[in-house]
């Protein structure tokens, strides 16, 4: 803050409150804080905390909605609440311009990129032909770091990687010149490599133009080396707000506290626990090789391939990926999109049917079994969802779809289902009487928790957990990762944990496996792996993770 | 009798159209407004302008071989000159047969077993060349080609050899029962004697075509006139067809037509609601529009006649017809006379005359015969159920034959053309019913209907039927349904439903037709159908009547009761 | 892309095949002798033979339909007393009704149709997204209510009952309009479009609601997804945000729709050509049914599952076009 | 656990109900879907109660008042509004003089269960097929595809007056109706759910109810079906007032109803060259078909509603919750 000039933003006593079916919801409760010129704000929290109700209140993105907005926001002189039409139309974009998280969706997918930025520009140059609108676009897709700017302004967004996308989306907020910034999470869906050159951008952005940035993030470690001032936000209210060092160093909260703790650390060992003693793998299945019992390997995947579309198009998503997963153990898959990482997942539990290879499930081949057949063993083969949307039937209440598993097998009763679903919800962590809640009145981390007690409800011995914590803020991403652990030493059912970030597998995984392209670049022993990674694909993933204790070197 | 009107009936039915057919009656003062000449826009008829001709069914064959018309038809006698034809005057006088390209109607001999006639001087066709009684008689072959069928069957039953003869394609030889001694003569041989050759010889066969121009299937494209239109356009299969005149037609030769137009302009494939409302409405071009096909409707005649402009621009036509219950009489109860005589009296004409379109639309009918002159209609009632049915006289017929609990099945088709369609037959219905008669009610497609009522083995015990006159005379209309060796075994052919064989009755029929006197030969075919109307072997229902409205400039209207619609070869527009 | 169309076309030809031997079956075990109606009203049995051999009549089902393919794939000769009538292929042999070749009578016949189904379309298109935006983008105005009030009623009243309603108030109360009577487009576009109008709109409302529904939902859906909400957050107008952003996407499935709904037109529009005289293919179906006139009852139906099938590859085909992500498969 | 925590305590008063009751509630708290359900539901009644209200006013369907119509004047109705009258609450049938109000009541009881009926063929073929089609192999789903596109290619009125002409006649002419439409106008209705299973099946929680190892069926039945029941049921509504317009079309070409049975349709079939002599009897038929219409069309978009449980609380879901935008099939990235 420099003294002496009037502030760019000034937020009073701000309040939003969203009127629903049950009353009335505050999202944002009396919130206050200033931003100086060029200044950097990070504003943290978790989901449901109001910081992104927060940052559209900036905008004046609330009009219209049905929302309650009361107090005072001014940005760069404008009266955001009382402005009329016009005026606010001219700040959004002209003065403060929005990035926002999901690059593919935030984006027409029908329209080239170019066109679309070019659109905004002359939104706001009325003057502006569409010749220097183009020109303009180029300009600013080239200042992003987009190659080749002139010619992939041309493209449509689905002809960009999420990085690109994300960077063209910050492209067309710089059109305009604006003089605030307002990122709403723009890092949470992409790779953590592609993460860390975004934030460079946003960085270098700020020195060169001088544009103020607020950055709305559930993730500290993003936040760290990118702002000034960090603003904690908690059901609504500011909890905490100081320069970024003082937040790190000496928090005052607890509420900040465990939002650090929950950051994801590569250098945590893994805490070894006792385990408890592997169930044997006894009763193998018919036809079984007897070796394979003794040595405890539970799923077997040798050489397993996967293409999809024929012909010219076809397109191997997995190439000969060699893997052993033994009773009770925790693997970690690692990669980035489109490693072919989700594809492998879904083929070892086979919601997808390997094109070559082998898939031996306690010595019985599985990989070529038709549906039919399959169905003897879907139940000791489980898989976790990434989505928590998605991965729960909004038109099922959530204690039906886990006892989905129960009823299919038939060998309980209905009472003693319900009891069985009431103990699941309860060993995740649930309310035992949300039994007849649905998934929409649930948060993401919850879903996630109802997706894991289904995993759980017909007792398998794997479960495979497709990235089931990257659509999560970071402190329930650390509970979600903690009830995994737990699950996995209280039954002793072997895991395989897929995900993008190296810090969130470390924390659970006995061994590792990184993929790239369809095939595994390195595999070994976890705490090895992360302390002397061999290949320099996997010591470029580990260099891209956030770590707070850079920002704390940096600042 | 199944003429172009009858045709079109059917074919209407089912799909489509709105249909507005109605029957009917001869109503009693029958030569009201409309059907005089004259009728129609004031003032003399004159030559010029252009004619529209607004119809519902398109004209898909204009072959003379294939033409199945009464009288020569309507726009086909625009084209093709016949032997004789119909004489063009309203009412009773229009069914009189009248001299066309021949000097009369034919000179009979052999106990009418053989028939004369000698061609007019200065017949040409429309490129000029003179008409030969040799064309005449290659145009009759030409109709006994598998390719050009669709005629109507008396030239195969009557001439001598039509049996057997198979057209010129086949059989280059031709036909030997047609002598040309000359140019101008033609003799025709008959296998019996048929005093009604006259009217046969006004049928569209009786054309003249050039053996030269002749395309086989392909010559309805381009047809060589001998009347006072040619063909100028026909597109879309009859639908869009424009006449104009021809040069060579020489009205000097030609009494009957007046060809007042200069042009004609065919425009078929409408609905009758559509055809109906553009003639009320004569906007442009349909003042001076006329139909040949559709009537008013009972929800049009409701409206035209709340309107008198528009109720002095309806002409009525009768057309030989008759509508009725046909028995088959060899099945079960029918086979029982009390039980036909009861259903006799059952029937509540009020009822079906109304389901029909109203009493301006249908006549009740008790006699078989249509009740015009020159049909020999002579008045009957055998079985008298006054206006509404004698459900009384019904039962107890009834309990004589020990039928009180009488379950019966009647045949209709589901063509909505108020004649054979689903509205007459619940009518029929609703009155059995009075009487403790259980009907049910058995719809039949119209091809389905068509063929099963005509199939002797097939054929329904009860079933609505119609009938109507190849041409205005008892022979065409009593013979086919009671001419004991006209039944039909096989195919569906067969019309004597009834399976009537009586000798006396067939040797009647013969000796009717040996009479060339029309009027005579009438008043013998009218006591014969009094005579057969004892058996209560069908049940009359009743007599259509048509009610034709036409666009306000069209004057010169003559409806005859030999086809009951307006004449178009009449007509004037200026 | 060229196996793509290739795979399209062969099952397209499938689909017609399937079809034309469905009609064959059909009018094969249904009532009704060809011949007897092909003959005329009085022919004896002997006439009515003769005509089933020279129509073929008498051949098992398999050859019947063996030849008709025949017609189709090389084209076919036929006698017509004088001379011989040579059908190219395409031939989908004589009408048994006046030995007419039936592709001439359906090349006659097509412009009136496909004029109805296009104008009805447009009709359809122009009322159901008109309805469609105005019910999503502004709800319960007059205007929005009425069209909907009469898309209602367009899809719950029979075109000949509709038709006539629009005649009777457009050619006789209002007099605004001639009564339809075919014009050629070829011959004057003015007066084609003049007579086609109430046709098109008695079967363009039949359908409209349809669309109005599908519009106003894939709308509302397109509008809360989050590329609309960025340029809302850019300061673009509302107005450009529908027209620029917005309706593409929520076009689509009416595009798919449309597709389908044109092709189908071809065989569906008869009672509409009834009601309005409109000499179409449709009419012709109508009276060919009657008349079991079988050559050209399959010619009919062969081209409308032509125009079906090809509709929906263009449907496709636009699909993917408006939106790239689809790729065609 | 602090985003358990940090959870609104939803609807707390109200007790767990199963499926059917929350939907009953959801569907109860739209007026407009309750006012749409009455009026069908006096439909119903109406049609089921005709053989009573028919002694109330002291008429039967068929019985024929030959004095009631002029006949002169093409069986027009005597009296004004088709012949309104103490007798006849909703006069007369021109031609017939028979009752009109019988007759539509009467008539209600055949174009319902012929609307109803060939709907319902409709949506289970279509269903079938369209889930074949969606959840099938390659080959299944061209075959079904294809067999789908001749579905709607076929002029659907030839081939249902062929079928009508095949059946025997004595078969019940509303039964033979109901299949004749069902049997032949399903195909839109197959794409349709094709379409949306194709989107649905992509979805997780399709591939977890796989892993139960219960059947495909018990999957397409738990977790496909409900996903389809809005927009098949939205469709349907569409369907129901079309398949009327059908039978009407049907009866038009004469092959509907027999004879003397009434029905919405055939009642229009004959009227429309009345609409001036006796406009009454365009209308009444008319009328009952649009309020019919109208009914379902509300009615089902509240069904629509209802059966998503999300939109009860929509609002507070707002838009852009971060984990709502992940819904979103990834694209090609």
């Amino acid at each position: 803050m420099t003294a002496g000039t009037e502030p760019l933003v000034s937020v009073t006593d701000l309040s939003v409150a969203f009127p629903t079916g049950d009353g009335v919801v505050r999202a944002v409760d009396g919130l206050s804080f200033t931003l100086a010129r060029g200044g950097a704000l990070g504003i943290v929290g978790e989901s449901g905390s109001g910081k992104s109700t927060a940052a559209y209140a900036l905008l004046g993105l609330h009009r219209d909605t049905g929302a309650e907005v009361s107090g005072s926001v001014t940005v760069a002189g404008h009266d955001v609440l009382a402005a009329g039409d016009a005026e606010l139309r001219a700040l959004r974009g002209g003065v403060a311009a929005m990035v926002f998280q999901d690059p593919l969706s935030s984006l027409d997918p029908y329209q080239a990129i170019g066109d679309q930025i070019a659109e905004v520009y002359r939104t706001h140059r009325k003057d502006a032909s569409r010749r220097a609108a183009r020109e303009r676009a180029t300009e600013v897709l080239d200042r992003v770091g987009i190659p080749d700017a002139a010619r992939r302004a041309r493209s449509r967004p689905h002809e960009f990687s999420g990085g690109m996308r994300q960077r063209a989306l910050i492209a067309m907020a710089l059109a305009c010149e604006p003089r605030l910034l307002v990122a709403d999470e723009p890092t949470t869906a992409l790779d953590v490599t592609v993460q860390a050159q975004i934030l460079d951008l946003l960085r270098d952005l700020r020195e060169e133009t001088g544009t103020g940035l607020i950055l709305v993030t559930h993730d500290l470690g993003v936040a760290a080396g990118t702002v000034d001032e960090l603003l904690v936000m908690k059901d609504g209210r500011a909890v905490e707000h100081a320069p970024v060092r003082t937040v790190l160093d000496t928090p005052r909260e607890t509420y900040t506290r465990d939002l650090l703790a929950a950051v994801p650390r590569l250098n945590v060992r893994r805490k070894v626990v006792a385990k408890r003693p592997v169930p044997s793998v006894e009763g193998a299945v018919e036809g079984s090789a007897e070796g394979a019992a003794d040595t405890g390997v539970l799923l077997e995947a040798e050489g397993l391939t996967r293409t999809f579309g024929r012909g010219r198009k076809a397109v191997t998503a997995v190439e000969e990926v060699s893997l052993t997963v033994r009773a009770g153990e925790t693997i970690g898959v690692v990669g980035e999109s489109g490693s072919g990482k989700t594809t492998l997942g879904r083929m070892l539990v086979r919601l997808l049917e390997p094109t070559g290879g082998a898939l031996r499930y306690r010595g019985r081949d599985i990989g070529g079994l038709k549906e039919r057949e399959l169905r003897a063993f879907r139940s000791e083969l489980q898989m976790v969802f990434q989505d928590p949307v998605s991965s729960l039937n909004p038109r099922r209440s959530v204690g039906e779809s886990i006892a989905d598993p129960l009823r299919a097998a038939g060998r309980l009763g209905d009472a003693e289902i319900v009891a069985r679903v009431r103990e699941l919800l309860e060993r995740v962590g649930l309310d035992p009487g949300a039994y007849h809640r649905y998934p929409h009145e649930f948060s993401g981390g919850q879903r996630q928790r109802v997706g894991i007690a289904r995993a759980l409800a017909p007792e398998p011995r794997l479960i495979v957990c497709d990235e089931p914590v990257s659509a999560l803020d970071v402190t329930t991403q650390a509970q979600v990762v903690r009830l995994l652990g737990e699950i996995q030493r209280d039954l002793g059912v072997a895991l395989v944990f897929i995900a993008h970030d190296l810090a969130v597998v470390r924390q659970v995984s006995d061994r590792l496996v990184v993929m790239k392209g369809g095939r595994i670049v390195e595999e070994g022993a976890a705490d090895t792996l992360y302390e002397r990674p061999g290949h320099p694909y996997t010591q470029g993933l580990l260099a891209a993770v956030p770590r707070l204790e850079k920002a704390e070197a940096a600042a | 009798m199944r003429q172009l009107p009858a045709i079109s009936r059917r074919v209407a039915a089912a799909a489509v159209s709105v249909v507005l057919l109605g029957g009917a009656a001869a109503c009693g003062p029958e030569k009201s407004g409309g059907d005089a000449k004259g009728g129609g826009a004031d003032g003399a008829a004159q030559k010029g302008g252009t004619l529209t001709v607004l119809n519902r069914q398109p004209q898909k064959q204009f072959d003379p071989a294939r033409l199945y018309t009464s009288g020569g038809g309507n726009v086909p006698s625009l084209v093709y000159r016949t032997l004789t034809t119909r004489n063009r005057e309203s009412g009773a006088e229009g069914t009189k047969v009248v001299p066309d390209l021949a000097t009369d109607i034919g000179r009979a001999s052999d106990d009418a077993k053989t028939w004369t006639y000698t061609l007019k001087d200065g017949l040409k066709y429309e490129d000029g060349s003179p008409i030969t009684a040799a064309d005449i008689k290659y145009g009759i072959e030409r109709s006994f080609a598998a390719e050009l069928s669709g005629g109507a069957p008396y030239l195969r039953d009557w001439l001598v050899g039509g049996d057997t003869y198979q057209g010129p394609y086949k059989e280059k030889k031709g036909l030997d029962s047609i002598e040309t001694p000359d140019d101008k003569t033609l003799v025709f041989h008959l296998r019996k004697s048929e005093g009604d050759f006259p009217y046969l010889a006004t049928s569209t066969q009786f054309a003249p075509v050039p053996k030269a121009k002749d395309t086989g299937a392909k010559y309805a494209e381009h047809p060589v006139s001998s009347g006072p239109y040619k063909v100028v356009k026909n597109e879309n299969d009859g639908e869009q067809m424009v006449l104009e005149r021809n040069e060579n037609w020489s009205e000097a030769t030609d009494k009957e037509r007046h060809a007042y137009p200069d042009r004609i302009e065919v425009k078929s494939g409408l609905s009758s609601a559509v055809i109906n409302q553009r003639l009320s409405a004569g906007q442009g071009a349909d003042a001076a529009a006329v139909t040949t096909d559709t009537n008013l409707g009972p929800a049009e005649l409701a409206q035209v006649t709340g309107d008198k402009k528009l109720a002095s621009r309806v002409g009525t036509g009768h057309f030989g017809y008759t509508n009725y219950l046909a028995f088959n009489p060899k099945a079960k109860p029918f086979d029982d006379p009390k039980v036909r005589q009861a259903i006799s009296y059952a029937v509540n004409r009020t009822s079906v005359v109304n389901a029909a379109g109203g009493s301006s639309l249908a006549e009740p009918a008790t006699t078989f015969l249509p009740n015009q002159k020159s049909f020999g209609f002579t008045p009957y009632d055998h079985f008298a159920a006054g206006a509404t049915g004698d459900a009384a006289k019904a039962k107890e017929l009834l309990k004589q034959a020990g039928q009180e609990n009488l379950e019966i099945t009647l045949t209709h088709s589901t063509a909505q053309d108020f004649e054979t369609s689903p509205d007459i037959a619940t009518a029929v219905q609703a009155a059995l019913k009075e009487a403790g008669i259980k009907v049910k009610l058995a719809g039949l497609e119209s091809n389905d209907y068509d063929e099963k009522v005509h199939s002797l083995d097939k054929q329904p015990d009860l079933f609505l039927a119609h009938w109507g006159a190849d041409w205005p005379s008892g022979g065409p209309f009593l013979a086919p349904i009671f001419d004991g060796r006209q039944i039909v075994k096989e195919g569906a052919g067969n019309f004597n439903t009834a399976r009537l064989d009586d000798s006396k009755i067939n040797d009647e029929i013969d000796e009717i037709n040996k009479i060339t006197d029309h009027d005579a030969a009438a008043k013998r075919w009218g006591a014969l159908d009094r005579k057969i109307g004892e058996q209560a072997l069908t049940v009359p229902l009743f007599h259509p009547v048509y009610k034709r409205l036409y666009g306000k400039d069209v004057k010169n209207v003559v409806i005859s009761d030999w086809t009951g619609v307006l004449d178009i070869s009449q007509v004037a527009v200026k | 892309m060229t196996t793509y169309f290739l795979r399209r076309a062969l099952g397209a030809v499938a689909v017609v095949l399937v079809l034309s031997a469905v009609v064959y079956v059909t009018f094969y075990v249904a009532p009704g002798d060809p011949a007897r109606l092909a003959c005329g009203p009085r022919c004896n049995t002997e006439q009515i033979r003769q005509v089933r051999e020279q129509l073929s009549l008498d051949d098992p089902l398999l050859t019947q339909y063996w030849h008709f393919l025949q017609g189709v794939f090389t084209g076919q000769d036929y006698s017509t007393g004088t001379s011989v009538l040579h059908c190219d292929a395409p031939c989908f042999g004589l009408s048994y009704q006046n030995n007419q070749l039936v592709t001439d009578m359906l090349v006659d016949r097509l412009p009136a149709t496909a004029s109805l189904a296009v104008g009805a379309m447009a009709v359809w298109l122009a009322v159901g997204i008109g309805t469609g935006l105005l019910s999503a983008l502004r709800r319960g105005g007059v205007t929005e209510r009425a069209l909907t009030w009469l898309t209602l009623a367009g899809t719950a009243t029979p075109v000949f009952i509709s038709g006539v309603a629009l005649l009777m108030l457009f050619c006789v109360y209002l007099e605004w309009l001639p009564f339809p009577s075919y014009v050629p487009l070829t011959q004057d576009p003015e007066q084609w479009a003049w007579n086609m109008l109430l046709p098109w709109l008695a079967l363009g409302l039949l359908e409209s609601a349809k669309y109005a529904r599908l519009t106003r939902s894939s709308l509302l859906e397109t509008l809360a997804e989050d590329h609309i909400r960025t340029f809302r957050a850019y300061g673009v107008r509302e107005r450009s945000l529908v027209a620029r952003h917005a309706l593409r996407g929520a076009l689509a499935p009416v595009i798919a729709l449309t597709a389908a709904d044109f092709g189908s037109i071809f065989g569906g529009a008869m009672v509409t050509e009834v009601t309005f005289g409109l000499p179409g293919i449709g009419q012709l179906l109508v009276n060919a049914t009657q008349k079991i006139d079988l050559p050209v009852v399959v010619a009919v139906v062969v081209i409308t599952g032509t125009a079906v099938v090809i509709a929906n590859i263009v449907a496709d085909v636009l699909y993917a076009v408006a939106d790239r992500r689809v790729a065609l498969r | 656990m602090t985003d358990l925590l940090s959870t609104p305590e939803p609807a707390a008063g109200l007790a767990p109900a199963s499926g059917a009751r929350q939907v009953w509630r959801r569907l109860r708290a739209r007026k407009s879907a309750l006012a749409a359900a009455a009026v069908l539901g006096l439909l119903v009644l109406l049609a089921l109660a005709a053989p009573l209200l028919a002694a109330l006013e002291g008429q039967d369907p068929n019985t024929y008042h030959d004095a009631l119509v002029d006949s002169a004047r093409g069986g027009v109705p005597l009296g004004d509004f088709g012949g309104i009258s103490a007798e006849h609450w909703l006069g007369v049938e021109p031609g017939t003089g028979r009752d009109m109000f019988v007759r539509l009541l009467y008539g209600a009881r055949v174009s319902l269960l012929v609307a109803l009926g060939a709907t319902v063929v409709q949506v289970l073929i279509g269903l079938a097929v369209g889930l074949g089609a969606a959840l099938g192999n390659r080959f299944a789903d061209s075959a079904l595809t294809h067999l789908t596109d001749v579905m709607v290619s076929m002029p659907l009125l030839v081939f249902a007056i062929a079928m009508v002409a095949v059946v025997p006649a004595d078969f019940p002419r509303p039964l033979l109706l109901v299949f004749a439409i069902g049997l032949l106008a399903w195909g839109s209705t197959a794409r349709l759910v094709r379409g949306q299973t194709l989107s649905l099946k992509k979805l997780d929680y399709v591939s977890a109810a796989r892993l139960t190892g219960g059947s495909s069926w018990r999957v397409a039945r738990r977790e496909l079906l409900p996903g389809l029941a809005a927009p098949v049921i939205t469709y349907a509504a569409i369907l129901v007032p079309s398949n009327i317009v059908i039978e009407s079309t049907m009866s038009f070409l004469g092959v509907g109803v027999k004879p003397p049975t009434p029905s919405w349709g055939q009642m229009l079939s004959t009227a429309n060259t009345w609409f001036r002599a006796d406009p009454a009897y365009v209308l009444l038929p008319a009328s009952m078909l649009f309020v019919t219409t109208l009914a379902f069309t509300v009615l089902a978009d509240g069904v629509r509603v209802a059966l998503d449980p999300r939109e009860a609380s929509r609002l507070r879901v707002g838009r852009g919750g971060r984990e709502s935008r992940k819904s979103r099939p990834g694209g090609t990235a």
